[in-house]
């Protein structure tokens, strides 16, 4: 038995930990101040003050915290994209992943468990393989299976099907994981919190004060925050929070849907997803079957569910697994996501000099939120952009250089 | 041995004995007996172990709706007992059980709970290694985690989904809705009512109420046809614009209502004290189900506690069951007797008013209730029937966008609807009485009606009659624990207080920090208690807390059913019989299905190889069909093209054929094909299968803003396309009967004719993507196989031969022709094909133009181009392999194939732009990292003056 | 040049594309009506020649009756006969349309690119609810209305006839629909 | 299953359809410098509140416009291509 279990047996009380202190009054002005208490926010919020020593920051959260895409998504972990600028920044991410229970002594249950990518047309073979090759070249643990291989990998799928969904073969990451979300975001909201960032739930911005190209003060529910720097995180709100400041980003929000079932025993190891069934499956820690697929197929600011997205990832998921018919599902549920034209988020500078970019976060948010955390609050804390930023920066979008990530983020997020 | 003679037992047929096991021991039950009744009838009440502590479990509501009754059934993990019919021959074992039901070694989880406070996996299970977690600690939890086991070779069921539509859906067939429903019906709507029981009546069906209420309701509704009534179906979710999934056994019934009535009714809830969930503590309701519906007796000896009149009513019904019943404890204040008081008294029931029951304890094990403290001293019983209240089920209105609301004065929770096609009724709306629940269905069901037009009065809403509060239960933390909020997740009172204190003080933070309300009863039984709780807790009323956001489905639901069956589409070309008489190797190319090779497996190279062969030095012949075809007629027709592709079109003259490249607005190569301009306004144009439905849809749009005067038609399936290609090609189509001239001079290059072949009417098109001479020949589709067969016929003394795909695109790697989304990505301009020659520079419009104008002073940094392998090399690259400069990827192989033309292999790539000269030589990282050299060549590695194609 | 010495072959017939797909037949029936003659005609000036003809055209997805043809209006100016009684009047159509100057609308080829095929039998209506979400009971869905929609999940024009429901699809799909058709008979059965 | 109605077809499930996106402000491509064509062509419409845009109802492959709010998912009311034109 770990020994901190130990402790806790023989202690009289319940040994408090206070994760996330009680709100406290808002003060008049922050160095920095991060819109958006989600992940990325919370992240960014730890990374300043533990390793920029600035401790004079305010995280502004109007809901609950973390309860936006951080509590939405479905913790894919991975970095098996096709750009090198892509890969190279993700494949940091999942490096910080790896030690991050230890940085937050807090449990986050990274489980490495690898992914399974499943392609059933050519094309699709073609695509992993330039996955796999840029791969492997950027130093990430990415290969291509043939049948066989995807039968080892996952002995219970279905292999049976001829014709157009017939399994040809599939993307083998054995970098890829999961890990518990609500606990990156709680972990990060402890640590920063330790070391006097102040975390204001239920405090909603309503505008900004520009004053030629600076940003001054943002405006909450709560009364008026001076402010040195300030970040926008707010995910499915990023469109709208940075129009707040005058700065409209080539951002569409469409609905991306999910769905559990109830605890089974565990069953499937790895992560699988399909991209031509738009289908991705993963077991969690709890025994749950996480269910999900594309996004919605037009604009929307909602969390709506919908029957027909439950019923598409059903057939999908009854079709990789025939067994599951008999398998009851529990709950559905949405998140609204930012997505950019080339599926790449927007990190760094904006059109205000002190204002800062980490939206475009699409579907693909919750793997990034350690590095982009850790990566944004350097960009903060120095005043430039580093170079493992540069590729992402909103110019990009007037000068042509896209990053197109579209091939590898359709199925897995 | 438990179960009563007729009356009781509405649901069993007593004259069909039906034999099962449960944990490997038989059982016997009565048709119409669910898991759970006949088991219980047995006197078997432990049906579970609980999540985490592996306590005993059993019946609790009889509804099917929390996890203490889910069982292990052979092909359906996390069945619910209380719902499941008993089979003959049917194999129930029990779940999360280590070891057996009844010897489960984890019940020592029970002991060590103070070990797990709430939250603890987040503050240990990470060392000693960093890899820890997911090496040990995590398969260790995995392996305790979750209830069922999915059977991985369970035989595929049949589901099946059809289309329900009605004036009004009434949720429910309760009083309220029977009401609701009858109203709505005999005002002449078409209304159907569903309920989830095999019976309707809801309480009607199990309570202590007269029968004439229920049998006048049944024949009301037996008299009106256009009601329809369906039971035993699951009303499972609200979506937008009345969208609702009617679960009926397998078949999911996908209805649209134009008025809804959710007549949902309440969820009894369970009291929270020390061991409330041993087996033998039930809910009222569950007991008067177990009479009424099964004839079993719940118990011998029973305590009641009673907060409200179905309390009284359960009481009086265990009475007639013939259990004894020691006391009925009333935790309200003494005040006015009524009538069921006094009944209970006259039969010489002790009530005590003003008492709560304080803890149970079990019998060894905790196996079954063995005594109550009441007042500080205990009584021996077996059952204990709660039945202190209820809340509204909220989770249908909820999704339909009702608000949860807590009314301080009455204690009660509320919901409230916007004003729509969504109406409440009977208890959900909060109605107590039978009475009041019916007029309230009559009143939902004119809103309902008034909305659809119908000339009806509007009832006011019921005001139910007593407005005295509602007895809410205090909840202290019990100190030894075991006091359980949430029965699913085994969560007690000081979790949600010890979440709290670290910080998670919002309902949601809550849920998520305890994982209260997220087992299978997603919290019908807790979200209240929890509220509670949270409040006193954090120092807010409970109206600031709330209840967590209500999602679908309302109850578990199978994937199985919500996927239904569903046929995989695949799309034939007129001449699919032919290849599979001539052995193709069929193989899908998106829907389709294309001839792969002609042939067997085993000697699949060497006929690859003769077709290719038989093209390059005979005529083959190829089954072109799947290629899009789009007709484009009118005045504006060239226009249109004009505007759509980078080449010119209006200018182009009646009989040539022109290629045609397609960009989007990014300026990209989307699509291409040859345009044939058959008539001044009319253009015959291909596309790329697997890009003709996007491009026909877009031309559609284009000319949706353009408003140009052209019609497009997509004549994909209408037309199928034969190419005869070879240099012996113009000599098999002379042969044939036909009225097109063939020859050189009269048919050249880049052309296009009208006539019929082999009395097909046919459009010919000199073009091909083998650098042979080529036709392709199109024709109505009812017509190809006669063609086909003609052409076959014919050729077949110049050794005409079939080929497939594979073939195909050798021959076309050959002559360097680029597939496009293979030789081309989401980004790729005309430049870097080099196809600078296809983008007219005189144009003033087509989309993409302003684009790659743009690009091109952006500066082009890639090209494609040829690559070649000398023969015999060792390692040769495969498709995507990367071209490294300095040793940074600038491109990719995007296509790759050994040419027996040759003799040696060939690839298109990108390459940096400035290596794109012939003669350059750029190095390409093979699949197992070696980095070989390759030289730059042409594109039309064979034939590179192109003669062949223009003999 | 003979012309015309070409034999058509349809999906269903001996040597077509879904030869050896069995069709339905019993409560749920499904036949084949591809071969029947039909014309369509669409683009501009389709509606004014047919009108010129003295074919009464009917309003948008509403089907109308001339000499024996069925006259569906699936567009203002797309509009498709069909003759399964009526041959030789659509052939005197056809025959006219094709010697007759522009405008007079483009083939929209119809016969060639939709099969047409007829469900009928006892349990039709639980089949054509299982097939498609519309509401096609009678006093919804009438005699002469016409639904462009989705039936077996792929995009259909459905109508009422006599016998049953008339369904036009992509004739390329024909297997396909009739593998759907009789899954859902045997739900249905 | 939300409903779409289509101007020709009538109310539908709206998996009938398919969305082509916003209505697009147009520029004139020739009086446009680089930088603000390329914004043009990533910009997007995506402000909470009533969206006009293009639908597809693809078995009768029929193009119109629906007023439609981004936050609720009204919709306000759809309209034939000819009323645009007409309005512009």
């Amino acid at each position: 038995m770990p020994l901190r279990l130990l402790k806790y047996g023989l202690s009289r009380d319940y040994p408090v930990s206070g994760d996330i202190p009680a709100t406290p009054e808002l003060k008049p002005a922050y160095d920095v101040v991060i819109i958006g208490g989600g992940g990325h926010g919370l992240s960014c919020a730890h990374h300043l003050a533990k390793y920029h020593g600035i401790k004079s920051v305010a995280v502004l959260e109007k809901g609950y915290l973390a309860g936006g895409n951080t509590a939405r998504n479905t913790t894919t972990i991975r970095s098996n994209y096709i750009t090198p600028e892509g890969i190279a920044f993700y494949k940091e991410g999942v490096e910080l992943f790896e030690r991050l229970s230890q940085e937050l002594d807090f449990n986050v249950m990274f489980s490495q468990r690898g992914q399974l990518t499943l392609a059933h047309t050519e094309a699709t073979v073609r695509s992993f393989h330039m996955r796999a090759e840029m791969g492997r070249h950027m130093g990430t643990r990415t290969e291509v299976v043939d049948q066989k291989g995807v039968e080892e990998l996952c002995p219970l799928l279905n292999m049976d099907y001829g014709g157009p969904l017939e399994i040809l073969g599939g993307l083998w990451h054995a970098d890829g994981g999961t890990a518990r979300h609500d606990a990156v975001a709680w972990g990060y909201a402890a640590q920063a919190s330790r070391r006097g960032v102040e975390i204001h739930q239920r405090t909603e911005v309503q505008g900004f004060e520009v004053a030629g190209d600076r940003v001054r003060a943002v405006k909450t529910n709560r009364g008026r925050v001076a402010c040195g720097q300030v970040l926008i995180a707010t995910g499915g709100m990023n469109y709208d929070v940075a129009l707040m400041a005058g700065v409209e980003l080539p951002i569409r929000c469409y609905p991306l849907q999910a769905m559990v079932t109830q605890p089974l025993k565990p069953w499937l190891h790895t992560l699988v997803s399909s991209v031509s069934l738009h289908t991705y499956l993963v077991q969690s820690s709890r025994g749950e079957v996480v269910i999900g697929g594309g996004s919605d197929p037009y604009q929307l600011y909602s969390t709506r569910s919908t029957l027909d997205m439950k019923e598409h990832l059903a057939e999908g998921a009854v079709h990789l697994f025939p067994f599951l018919q008999g398998v009851q599902l529990l709950r559905q549920w949405a998140g609204i996501t930012d997505m950019t034209p080339d599926y790449s988020p927007i990190m760094g500078a904006s059109p205000l000099a002190n204002l800062w970019l980490d939206c475009g976060w699409g579907t693909w948010g919750f793997k990034a939120t350690p590095v982009a955390g850790k990566r944004m609050a350097q960009t903060i804390a120095e005043g430039r952009v580093p170079d493992i930023l540069k590729p992402f920066a909103l110019e990009r979008f007037e000068t042509f250089r896209l990053l197109n990530e579209m091939g590898a983020t359709a199925a897995s997020h | 041995m438990n179960r009563l003679p007729a009356p009781f037992g509405s649901r069993i047929d007593r004259s069909r004995r039906i034999r099962f096991t449960f944990e490997g021991k038989p059982f016997e039950g009565h048709e119409g007996d669910s898991i759970a009744s006949a088991l219980a009838a047995s006197g078997q009440w432990v049906l579970s172990r609980s999540f985490k502590y592996h306590r005993p479990r059993g019946i609790l509501s009889m509804t099917g709706a929390d996890a203490n009754a889910l069982v292990q059934l052979p092909f359906e993990p996390n069945a619910a007992a209380e719902r499941t019919p008993i089979s003959d021959g049917l194999r129930v074992s029990a779940q999360n059980v280590n070891g057996s039901l009844e010897r489960d070694r984890d019940a020592i989880m029970d002991m060590f709970g103070r070990f797990l406070p709430v939250g603890f996996y987040y503050r240990t299970f990470m060392g000693p290694r960093r890899d820890s977690w997911l090496k040990f600690w995590e398969p260790m939890i995995r392996r305790k985690a979750g209830l069922g086991v999915v059977d991985t070779k369970a035989p595929a069921r049949h589901f099946d989904k059809t289309h329900l539509h009605c004036d009004v859906l009434v949720v429910g067939a309760g009083p309220a809705g029977l009401s609701a429903a009858i109203t709505a019906a005999e005002a002449g709507a078409d209304v159907v009512l569903c309920e989830e029981n095999p019976e309707i009546g809801g309480a009607l069906s199990y309570g202590r109420y007269d029968p004439a209420v229920l049998s006048g309701l049944s024949s009301r509704l037996a008299a009106l046809p256009n009601l329809k009534v369906l039971t035993a179906t699951v009303c499972n979710g609200w979506y937008e614009d009345n969208w609702l999934p009617l679960i009926q056994g397998n078949r999911l019934h996908r209805t649209r209502a134009r008025e809804v009535i959710l007549a949902t009714g309440a969820i009894e809830q369970p009291a929270v004290f020390r061991n409330n969930d041993l087996p033998g503590i039930m809910l009222g309701g569950a007991a008067q189900r177990l009479i009424r519906h099964y004839g079993v007796r719940p118990g011998d000896s029973a305590v009641v506690l009673a907060a409200h009149d179905d309390g009284y009513r359960t009481a009086l019904d265990l009475l007639d069951a013939g259990l004894s019943v020691v006391e009925l404890v009333d935790p309200r204040p003494a005040g006015e007797a009524g009538p069921l008081e006094a009944e209970l008294r006259d039969n010489g029931i002790a009530i005590r008013k003003g008492a709560t029951v304080e803890a149970a304890e079990g019998t060894p094990g905790n196996r079954h209730l063995a005594r109550v403290r009441v007042g500080g001293s205990w009584i021996a019983c077996d059952l204990l029937a709660v039945s202190i209240g209820s809340a509204p089920a909220w989770q249908l209105p909820c999704q339909a966008g009702g608000k949860v609301g807590y009314d301080a004065a009455t204690q009660t929770m509320t919901i409230t609807l916007p004003q729509g096609p969504v109406h409440l009724a009977g208890a959900v709306a909060g109605t107590d009485e039978i009475k009041d629940a019916i007029a309230d269905g009559q009143r939902a069901a004119t809103a309902a009606l008034s909305r659809l037009g119908h000339a009806v009065a509007v009832e006011r809403p019921v005001t139910p009659k007593t407005i005295r509060p509602r007895y809410v239960q205090s909840i202290v933390a019990d100190p030894k624990g075991r006091d359980f909020v949430d029965f699913d997740e085994d969560l007690q009172v000081k979790d949600l207080q010890n979440a709290t204190k670290d910080g998670y003080r919002e309902i949601e933070l809550v849920k998520r920090f305890t994982t209260i309300g997220m087992g299978p009863s997603q919290g019908r039984h807790s979200a209240l208690a929890t509220a509670r709780i949270v409040a006193e807790a954090t120092g807010r009323t409970i109206g600031e807390i709330g209840i967590t956001t209500a999602r679908p489905p309302v109850g578990p639901e199978t994937l199985g059913v919500l996927a239904g069956h569903h046929e995989v589409l695949e799309r034939r070309t007129a001449l699919h019989a032919r290849h599979l008489a001539l052995n193709a190797a069929m193989k899908p190319v998106g829907a389709w299905w294309r001839p792969y090779y002609y042939g067997d497996a085993s000697s699949a190279e060497e006929a690859v190889r003769e077709e290719i062969l038989a093209v390059r030095e005979g005529v083959g012949l190829l089954d072109v069909s799947t290629l899009g075809k789009l007709e484009i007629r009118g005045p504006d027709a060239g226009e249109f093209l004009d505007r759509l592709y980078t080449m010119a079109h209006a200018s182009q003259p009646v009989g040539r054929v022109r290629y045609c490249l397609m960009l989007n607005e990014m300026g990209s190569v989307v699509d291409d094909g040859v345009a044939y301009r058959m008539a001044q306004d009319q253009f015959y144009v291909t596309a790329t299968t697997g890009a003709v439905a996007r491009v026909y849809a877009d031309m559609l749009f284009w000319n949706a803003e353009w408003r140009l005067k052209v019609d497009v038609l997509n004549l994909t399936g209408a037309f199928s396309g034969l190419n005869v290609t070879g240099p012996k090609a113009r000599q098999v189509l002379e042969a044939l009967e036909c009225d097109i001239d063939f020859s050189r001079d009269a048919f050249p290059y880049l052309s296009g004719r009208d006539g019929t072949v082999a009395g097909v009417p046919v459009r010919v098109m000199r073009i091909g993507f083998t650098g042979e001479l080529s036709y392709e020949l199109h024709c109505p589709s009812s017509l190809a196989p006669a063609l086909w067969d003609a052409v076959m016929a014919t050729g077949k003394p110049h050794g005409l031969r079939p080929y497939g795909l594979e073939a195909s695109r050798i021959l076309r790697l050959e002559k360097g022709h680029i597939l496009i989304g293979q030789d081309t990505d989401a980004i790729t301009t005309p430049d870097e094909l080099g196809f600078g020659w296809a983008v007219s520079k005189k144009k003033p419009f087509f989309v993409g133009k302003r684009s790659i104008e743009m690009r091109a002073r952006l500066g082009q940094t890639r090209t494609l181009v040829g690559l070649q392998f000398p023969a015999g090399a060792r390692n040769i690259p495969g498709e995507s392999c990367l071209v490294l400069r300095n040793g940074a990827p600038v491109g990719q192989i995007t296509s790759v194939g050994y040419s027996p033309s040759l003799g040696h292999h060939i690839a298109l790539a990108y390459v940096h732009v400035d290596d794109q000269a012939e003669g350059s030589s750029v190095t390409v990282k093979c699949r197992n990292g070696e980095l070989v050299e390759a030289p730059v060549v042409a594109h039309a590695f064979f034939d590179p003056t192109n003669a062949r194609q223009e003999i | 040049m003979a012309a015309g010495v070409a034999t058509r072959i349809y999906p269903f017939m001996p040597g077509g594309a879904a030869d050896g797909t069995r069709l339905v037949s019993g409560a749920v029936a499904l036949s084949d009506l591809t071969d029947k003659p039909r014309f369509g005609l669409k683009g501009g000036g389709s509606a004014a020649w047919l009108a010129a003809q003295g074919i009464p055209l009917p309003p948008v997805n509403r089907i109308g009756e001339h000499r024996g043809m069925r006259i569906l209006r699936l567009g203002n100016e797309d509009i498709l006969l069909l003759a399964e009684d009526a041959a030789e009047t659509l052939a005197d159509v056809k025959a006219i349309w094709q010697a007759a100057p522009a405008p007079k609308g483009y083939s929209s080829w119809r016969e060639e690119g939709w099969a047409w095929m007829r469900l009928s039998g006892p349990r039709l209506a639980e089949a054509m609810c299982s097939l498609c979400a519309l509401d096609l009971r009678p006093q919804k869905f009438g005699t002469d209305d016409i639904a462009q929609t989705r039936v077996g999940h792929i995009e259909a024009v459905t109508f009422r006839s006599p016998a049953g429901f008339d369904i036009l699809f992509d004739i390329t799909a024909s297997a396909y629909f009739a593998r759907a058709v009789a899954a859902v008979a045997g739900h249905a059965a | 299953m939300k409903l779409l109605t289509c101007p020709m077809n009538g109310p539908r499930n709206i998996d009938e359809f398919q969305s082509f996106g916003p209505v697009r402000a147009k520029l004139d491509p020739n009086a446009t410098a680089d930088r603000d064509w390329s914004r043009h062509l990533f910009r997007a419409e995506n402000r909470k509140g009533i969206l006009v845009e293009w639908w597809r109802h693809v078995p009768s492959n029929y193009f119109f416009l629906a007023e439609r709010d981004l936050v609720t998912n009204e919709i306000i009311r759809t309209f034939d291509a000819s009323q645009l034109r007409d309005r512009a």
